[in-house]
């Protein structure tokens, strides 16, 4: 009997159910890649680092640890006098946990959505997709507000409301891309069989248009990082003192031409994340497009 | 055609009728008291209390909500709580502010987007392909309100070429409007124009392999026709449907923009509205906001069928 | 080493072309100093076993091969070398002066563009042609390749065309610019017999006309005897025989080319063995019942529709084959395709095993399903691009729960070494493959479960001989040893009165004739079918060119 | 300034000089860090709106330059006895509408503030006022239900405007039209964009105003109003952020006018709700907040602690008697803690994130805080919702920022009295400190007034219904060429420094 690994193994194409002689693992693929693994081992640190970022700060996050805006410590004091450096520990560990589940939230029901609606089509296509124009024509502010009001203010509302937001971004891009692709003769191929509608969805389209995820996953989490900051200017979000990312970049655009690092050490940490991801993402999509195999 | 148009016409009065009783509740439901914002700092809870009636905000719920809807269907937007202005007043022309700006950057974002994808895309895992990642991660990385402080640093106080102006209507002084323009386009349109060009990218690579391109460079063709009019066309599908949802990313930022470059649209509208609860004012913002989205993706979802015969055919 | 007429003024020489493709890190050889020439009014046929590299070089003579190749030595063209010519020089020379036509019309045909507007492309791209003349040379060309109503094909998506339809369009476009050289790889593998003698016959005029060169890659030996000035065989990526065609034919040297030679079906008497009514009797029931079926495809943009079968009524019982046959956009796809529920039937009922299927519902239609599978006519988009072959081949039986994990490993390998495919390949993709192999592992994947009912849309087409043979020999053997039933559509009527109990005989959506398959094929009732028998060509120079004579009278 | 102004004709900017005297002439543009959205002449939605009435209307006093009350549309003012204030009103004030102005719209521009419906701001200071009558055509006098030494200052706040009962009853809508006796005509408010005021030229002083007219551009966004300024884009600001004082006062062409008494930070107890009951708790964290340090990093040293007296002794001789009150001491604050058995309590906190100067001491009040063992959870709301919490007492403890109505002790009311708008989101009401502060009210002798209100405010430090955390400096910045414009040093924020405001560059 067909078990789940076997599932598994044909929803990734990169890893052949049936193996011939002579062909690398996708992890051995990937690690072939010198960008992609690069981007890889970065993102895995930062990811260590945010996990334990408590063990690695040099000072508690909220202490003061120095006269204000001056350049104590490895990176300098901020304008609350605390370590700059132990902030954006913490606040890389905020932002990422945010940012990813956000993400996470909208990629899984966003593409689901977009699956089921490009598929299945007519009415069930008619209510999604009329539905995430309504859910996109609604301003963020007024949704994240009545959140909060409904919700309260807690760290995981927030991940709700950006994953609730962003589910606009995949459907429509999944919707659009399915309905081409689902008169390909392959999908038809896949329903002769008598695939279950769900597992052609996931296996045999999902692959197929996996491209535009992919890049729309990576470019999301940038978003969700700022629209974090912004939504936590509104009560929702982490709230002061613990940093994130977005908050810091906030703050520091204040001091600008007094002392700028405050600014830019949170942005850069910002664009580094934010572009390993995308190298990543990218390098991912090259190994799951078997075109690009060499 | 036509009854596709009917349909989809039909579809986005359901559309507004739900955004509108959405909006209607859930801006009822964010605590805070528009009275209170009417009456400042140091008004007592018995004066709110006071105004809150003569405000008819006492009245039973259903009745305001039907009242909202009559009002609506009659033409009437209501009048603001706090500045006692009816909202047709300031309504139209702070949609066209904003829209200005946001269509502006839109097709800045698609017209430098698309080109610099493509570019990306055809130059892949070339210098000119990773000076193109880097540059719209930056883009991408940055929040609004940073690119706005920066380039307001940069053109206005440092190299003070663009100082921030007052705004002036383009009627009254077209070079000025254009003058205070394009800081706020360019501070929108940085972001999204750094999605498309990955999503162009992205799609591109896809399509670069097909069969089909084989065959247009077998005929004979230009190299840059066949990657405009053959790998480029089929990957605009992605990043057609994306352009709507950029757009109302677009329309989403503007907020900022709005109060860093002192523009007088329909998001800083907006945000006073929700800062001082003011009701009929965020219902009609909102619906007209809803509008012009769902008017988007309904010309998107056109632009998809014309793009890809295949998508129709369903 | 080669005899006969060598041409004197070669217009374009390959000379010890080698092509290797990277795969999974490692270069792997697939043409091996390849030499042939063709010269100004030659045809040159390059025949042979299916992935021996034939697509492989002749793609390589306009550098159109994938980015995963590297080519070594020489082409030249006229004087020019055209390894290493610069981009723009190149450009000039495609589609102007050599022009090709691609093996799988579906995938190389732009699906977004209507037909029209990518001849109309080409014509423009070579000479600024005014939209309007562009457009009439484009309906002529249409017609010259005997596509019925080329006004209204002519605004039809690639999609929307049948096999043959887009392989029609395909020639259209590469012979829009009368180029010195034609490549055609496989030109004429979706085209019904009577078609397959036009586009013969067109080629043939541009040769005499224009003094063109014609490289025609085809497996078809009847096609070879009636077209080809010389002939190369090539086997394993290497050229095996050079000669004259009618040496070819008289005196093969190499072992292969014998073997080739050996493997065409021919309709001889006595070709199939009419099984004993005992298995097949109308007793066992009927395994697909068809009554008064009608398609009709709905139309772009609220225009009309079209409608593509008319009232076609028919049986298959258990342990039967039908041969499908008919002139290209007769609606035998369509037909094949309705029958799996991939169009609507718009009227009338298809009965499988006994159930309406197109009354079911989905959920009742999925458990029906294993019991039937279909081969695609169009190998190359009827496989998941990102799935691995093996996976492909898996697919049917991971979703039927048909056995553990090393039991499927074991089938799929089984099913490849059936299909004269190395075992080795199984995790190789889609686009790493040659036409013909390709479609053996639709092949492969529409026999892993072993199905009742087989729909099979043209499933040798890209099939050089010997191979066919294999695989038409697997599946009689299946089918002696399983019973199941099949819809077998083919233009190849050799092939067909090898396979067939039965025949059926479609033109423009509707059934003229139908009966056992010697009867209909010996003995046939409509003129329809007669011309059909007569345009098919034999593989015998001497003879061909006897019957093509006799065809043009016919047809004239 | 530069290019075009909105809706002013160019030929309003030039300014014609004269020597030895305030030029005439020129147009003033405001960066206004609100854009105020109610123009009514009674109710006050903020400092910024105050600046636009203050232009079109007048009220029977002001202040003037130096903070003390001078006469506006009185000539004279004064008590003729306890329960008696009289007014006698300019003869020469006219209306914008031509129409001359009348001791009954004096006394009905008063009924209608001291009518509920209005609503108006300074309705809750003339709660004393027993009636108000027109004796003659001149003279205007209020009686009283008892004495009340702060009514003087409820004639001089920003609110208490005379308007025209003709206009009023003609259905005007105060909201939308202005129509006052102000230096400055109203011409329109374009919302988001301008608001446009031209010169009266029937101002009854003669000379004013110098200026042609003001151009108030609503600049919400801090960074913002403060580029526009450095790059002249207008000529001044109000309410320079904390963060941004460096960048103005290092600048000499720039001037801050500000002040460090008004505006100040408290922190807020629920005094009903456990442990905040308690008032050692309420002590203890009273004395973990390290004011030195909250002003350093969240004021970024602009302003002053407060570790004593609500009132500043600019208009409070005792305060200094007060000073040291609540020393940080997060030794003590733990003792007090561990007394009231809540060591190691965990504090909810709410406070705003709308307003910087609310949030930033609310968050830098926090290490301090911990120091004590203490655990805070700051939760920020935006402003209405803030204010909605704080009133619906959601929270136990409240981080905010104010300042007190007027100048004098008596504004004491608001935050500890038993009435006081600020007391009621503490359920604080204390008979003593009432009994107090209703005798300060009365009492006239400042000798007297200072031993009482001396004593209320002792005994608020001792209650702790609130602890008063930093006082914050607040102010405008301009070109110095912007000239005669002075920061209110010690009264409400008023604008009426900008009627006598002129411009000294002739370009
Ligand atoms: N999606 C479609 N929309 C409109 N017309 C279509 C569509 N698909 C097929 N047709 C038309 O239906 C007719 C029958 O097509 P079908 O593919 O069944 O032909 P066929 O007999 O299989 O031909 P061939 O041998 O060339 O494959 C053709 O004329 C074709 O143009
Ligand atoms: N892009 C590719 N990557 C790797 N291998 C390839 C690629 N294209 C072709 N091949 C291999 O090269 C060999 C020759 O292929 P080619 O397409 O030339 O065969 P063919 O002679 O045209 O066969 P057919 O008659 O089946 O079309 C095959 O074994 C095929 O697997
Ligand atoms: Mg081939
Ligand atoms: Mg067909």
């Amino acid at each position: 009997m067909a078990t789940a690994p076997e599932s598994l193994a044909q929803a990734l194409p990169g890893t052949p159910l049936v193996k011939g002689a002579g062909r690398k693992s996708f992890l051995k693929r990937m690690v072939a890649n010198r960008r992609t693994s690069i981007a890889g081992a970065f993102l895995l640190l930062v990811a260590i680092v945010a996990m334990f970022a408590p063990l690695i700060a040099p000072y508690d996050y909220r202490d003061i640890v120095g006269r204000p805006l001056t350049s104590g410590g490895p990176l300098g004091i901020d304008d609350f006098g605390r370590d700059v450096l132990s902030r954006l520990l913490i606040g890389l560990r905020t932002s990422l946990a945010v940012a990813l589940s956000a993400v996470a939230v909208a990629g899984v029901i966003g593409v689901a959505l977009g699956l089921v609606a490009g598929y299945v089509g007519r009415w069930v296509s008619t209510i999604i997709m009329r539905g995430i124009d309504v859910l996109l024509s609604f301003p963020p502010i007024v949704l994240a507000i009545a959140v909060v009001a409904i919700l309260g203010p807690a760290l995981v509302n927030v991940v709700l409301v950006i994953g609730v937001l962003y589910i606009p971004r995949f459907t429509r891009i999944v919707y659009s891309q399915v309905l081409s692709i689902r008169s390909m003769e392959y999908v038809e191929a896949s329903e002769i069989m008598g695939t279950k509608p769900a597992d052609i969805l996931v296996k045999t389209i999902l692959p197929n248009v996996a491209a535009p995820i992919i890049v729309q996953l990576s470019l999301s989490v940038s978003f969700a990082i700022q629209m974090e900051a912004g939504l936590s200017f509104l009560g929702l979000g982490a709230q002061p003192p613990l940093p994130s990312l977005g908050t810091m970049v906030g703050a520091g655009r204040d001091f600008l031409e007094v002392q700028p690092t405050l600014l830019i050490y949170p942005s850069v940490l910002i664009i580094l994340v934010v572009l390993a991801l995308n190298v990543f993402g990218d390098g991912m999509r090259d190994l799951l497009d078997p075109r690009h195999r060499t | 055609m036509r009854r596709f148009l009917v349909r989809r016409f039909t579809q986005a009065i359901v559309q507004l009728l739900l955004v509108g009783s959405i909006v209607f509740f859930l801006a009822r439901l964010i605590p805070g008291d528009p009275a209170r914002a009417a009456l400042g700092e140091a008004a007592t809870e018995e004066q709110v209390a006071l105004t809150r009636a003569a405000m008819h905000l006492d009245e039973p719920f259903l009745g305001q909500f039907f009242g909202f809807w009559v009002r609506l269907l009659q033409g009437d937007l209501g009048t603001s709580l706090i500045s006692g202005r009816a909202v047709m007043q300031d309504l139209p022309s702070r949609l066209g502010n904003s829209l200005e700006l946001v269509l502006l950057a839109l097709a800045v974002s698609l017209v430098a987007g698309i080109a610099l994808g493509r570019v990306a895309a055809t130059r892949a895992d070339k210098p000119s392909d990773h000076v193109l990642v880097a540059g719209s991660i930056f883009g991408i990385s940055l929040p609004v309100f940073v690119v706005g402080t920066l380039l307001l640093l940069v053109f206005a106080v440092l190299i003070p070429i663009l100082p921030p102006r007052r705004f002036a209507s383009p009627l009254d002084d077209p070079v000025a409007h254009l003058q205070i323009l394009v800081l706020p386009v360019v501070t929108l349109a940085a972001a999204s124009c750094a999605v498309i060009t990955r999503m162009t990218r992205a799609a591109m690579l896809e399509t670069l392999n097909a069969d089909y391109v084989r065959t247009a460079r077998a005929k004979g063709l230009v190299e840059k026709r066949v990657i405009k009019r053959h790998a480029l066309r089929t990957a605009m599908l992605p990043v057609v449907s994306m352009t709507t949802v950029e757009l109302t990313t677009l329309i989403g930022s503007t907020v900022l923009v709005e109060t860093i470059f002192g523009w007088p649209g329909m998001s800083s509208l907006l945000m006073n509205a929700v800062g001082q609860r003011d009701y009929p004012v965020i219902q009609a913002v909102v619906l007209a906001a809803a509008t012009i989205v769902i008017l988007v993706n309904l010309v998107g979802d056109l632009v998809v069928r014309a793009l890809d015969p295949r998508a129709e055919d369903n | 080493m080669t005899t006969g007429t060598i041409p004197s003024d070669p217009i374009l020489s390959v000379e010890r072309l080698s092509v290797d493709f990277q795969i999974a890190g490692e270069w792997t050889p697939a043409v091996k100093d390849v030499s042939f020439s063709v010269a100004k009014g030659e045809v040159v046929a390059l025949v042979g076993e299916s992935g021996s590299g034939k697509s492989v070089s002749s793609m390589s003579v306009l550098g159109l091969l994938a980015p995963n190749a590297r080519r070594h030595d020489s082409i030249r063209f006229g004087g020019t070398e055209m390894l290493g010519l610069g981009e723009e020089a190149l450009r000039a020379i495609r589609g102007r002066r050599i022009a090709m036509i691609f093996q799988e019309p579906m995938t190389a045909l732009n699906p977004v563009y209507t037909i029209g507007e990518q001849i109309i492309e080409a014509i423009q791209c070579h000479e600024p042609v005014p939209a309007a003349e562009a457009r009439a040379r484009t309906l002529e060309l249409l017609k010259k390749v005997g596509i019925p109503e080329p006004e209204r094909r002519i605004h039809s998506y690639p999609h929307q065309l049948s096999g043959g339809q887009r392989q029609r369009a395909m020639i259209a476009m590469a012979i829009s610019g009368s180029p010195e050289v034609i490549i055609a790889d496989e030109p004429t593998t979706a085209l019904d017999v009577t078609v397959q003698a036009e586009i013969l016959e067109l080629l043939r005029r541009l040769r005499e006309d224009l003094g063109s060169a014609v490289v025609i890659i085809t497996h078809d030996m009847g096609v070879v005897a009636d077209l080809a000035d010389r002939v190369v065989v090539m086997r394993q990526g290497e050229v095996v025989e050079e000669a004259p065609v009618a040496r070819l034919f008289s005196e093969p040297r190499h072992e292969y080319t014998r073997k080739l030679l050996a493997a065409v079906p021919r309709q001889e008497p006595g070709g199939h063995a009419e099984p004993d009514a005992a298995t097949t009797g109308a007793g066992g029931g009927a395994t697909l019942r068809v009554a008064d079926l009608e398609v009709e495809y709905p139309g772009r943009l609220g225009r009309k529709g079209f409608k593509a079968v008319h009232g076609v009524s028919f049986t298959i019982g258990k342990g039967r084959v039908l041969g499908l046959v008919g002139e290209s956009g007769s609606g035998k796809s369509t037909i094949g395709r309705a029958m799996v529920g991939l169009v609507r039937a718009s009227a009338g009922t298809i009965e499988i095993c006994g159930q309406d299927v197109t009354s079911l519902r989905p959920k009742e239609l999925r458990g029906l399903r294993r019991k039937y599978s279909m081969v695609f006519q169009d190998p190359g988009s009827s496989l998941n691009p990102r799935l691995s072959i093996g996976d492909s081949i898996a697919a049917p039986m991971i979703v039927n729960r048909y056995a553990d994990r090393r039991a499927v490993h074991e089938r799929v390998l089984n099913l490849l070494d059936q299909v004269e495919l190395p075992t080795s390949w199984a995790d190789r993709f889609p686009h790493e493959l040659s036409g013909g192999q390709r479609q053996r592992v639709g092949i492969a994947r529409a026999l892993a479960l072993d199905p009742e009912l087989l729909i099979a849309d043209e499933p040798t087409s890209a099939l050089d001989v010997s191979v066919q043979a294999t695989v038409l020999r697997l599946f009689q053997e299946l089918q002696d040893r399983l019973g199941f039933s099949c819809l077998f559509i083919s233009h190849d009527l050799g092939v067909v009165e090898l396979l067939s109990h039965d025949v059926a005989v479609l033109q423009h959506g509707r059934l003229v004739e139908s009966g056992p398959a010697r009867d209909v094929l010996r003995d046939p009732r409509t003129e329809y079918t007669r011309r059909l028998i007569a345009a098919a060509p034999v593989p015998d120079p001497v003879e061909q060119a006897e019957r093509r004579r006799l065809w043009r009278e016919t047809a004239r | 300034a530069c290019g075009n102004p909105v809706t002013l004709p160019e030929s309003m900017e030039a300014v014609r000089p004269r020597p030895g005297g305030p030029n005439r002439g020129g147009a003033l543009h405001f960066g206004l860090s609100t854009d105020p959205a109610n123009l009514d002449p009674h109710v006050s939605t903020g400092s910024a709106s105050d600046y636009l009435r203050q232009l079109a209307y007048n009220g029977l006093v002001q202040y003037d330059g130096s903070g003390e009350i001078v006469a506006d549309l009185a000539t004279e003012f004064g008590w003729t006895d306890e329960r008696t204030y009289k007014v006698r009103l300019r003869p020469d004030v006219q209306f914008h509408d031509g129409s001359a102005l009348t001791t009954d719209d004096v006394v009905f521009s008063f009924r209608r503030m001291m009518d509920e419906n209005t609503a108006a701001t300074s309705g809750p200071l003339l709660d004393q006022v027993a009636s108000i009558e027109a004796v003659d055509a001149t003279t205007v006098v209020f009686t009283f239900k008892q004495p009340d030494v702060a009514f003087p200052f409820a004639l001089a706040a920003p609110t208490s405007n005379i308007v025209s009962r003709k206009w009023i009853e003609s259905g005007a809508n105060t909201k939308t039209q202005v129509m006052g006796t102000g230096p400055f005509r109203f011409v329109e408010r374009i919302p988001g964009v301008s608001t446009t005021f031209v010169r009266f030229d029937d101002y009854f002083e003669p000379e004013l105003p110098y200026l042609n007219g003001i151009v108030f551009q609503p600049m919400s966004d801090d960074y913002a109003r403060v580029t526009a300024l450095r790059t002249a884009t207008v000529d001044m600001i109000d309410y320079v952020p904390a963060t941004h004082v460096g960048v103005i006062t290092g600048n000499p062409r720039l001037r801050f006018a500000s002040d460090k008494t008004f505006g100040f930070g408290f922190v807020g107890f629920v005094t009903s709700r456990r442990p905040f009951d308690d008032v050692r708790v309420r002590r203890a964290v009273a004395m973990s907040i390290n004011r030195p340090s909250v002003l350093d990093t969240a004021l970024l040293g602009n302003g002053r602690p407060m570790d004593g007296a609500l009132m500043p002794e600019i208009f409070a001789p005792y305060a200094r008697q007060l000073d040291d009150s609540t020393p940080y001491d997060p030794e003590q604050a733990k003792y007090l803690l561990k007394q009231a058995g809540q060591e190691g309590l965990t504090l909810p906190v709410v406070t705003t994130s709308s307003y910087s100067v609310i949030a930033r001491p609310a968050q830098a009040m926090l290490p301090g805080l911990r120091a004590a063992g203490m655990n805070v959870n700051l939760t920020q709301q935006e402003w209405l919702t803030f204010r909605a919490s704080v009133a619906a007492k959601t929270f136990p403890v409240h981080s905010w920022g104010t300042a007190p109505k007027f100048g004098d002790p008596a504004s004491l009311r608001d935050f500890i009295g038993g009435t006081g708008t600020f007391a009621k989101n503490l359920d604080f009401q204390d008979d003593r400190i009432d009994d107090l502060l209703d005798q300060g009210r009365r009492t006239t002798d400042p000798a007297l007034r200072n031993e009482i209100y001396l004593e209320a405010e002792k005994r608020a430090l001792e209650l702790v219904p609130m602890t008063y955390t930093v006082r914050r400096e607040q102010g405008e910045a301009h070109y110095r060429y912007v000239r005669g414009y002075e920061h209110p040093p010690k009264g409400a924020w008023t604008a009426t420094a900008l009627r006598r405001t002129w411009m000294e560059k002739t370009a």
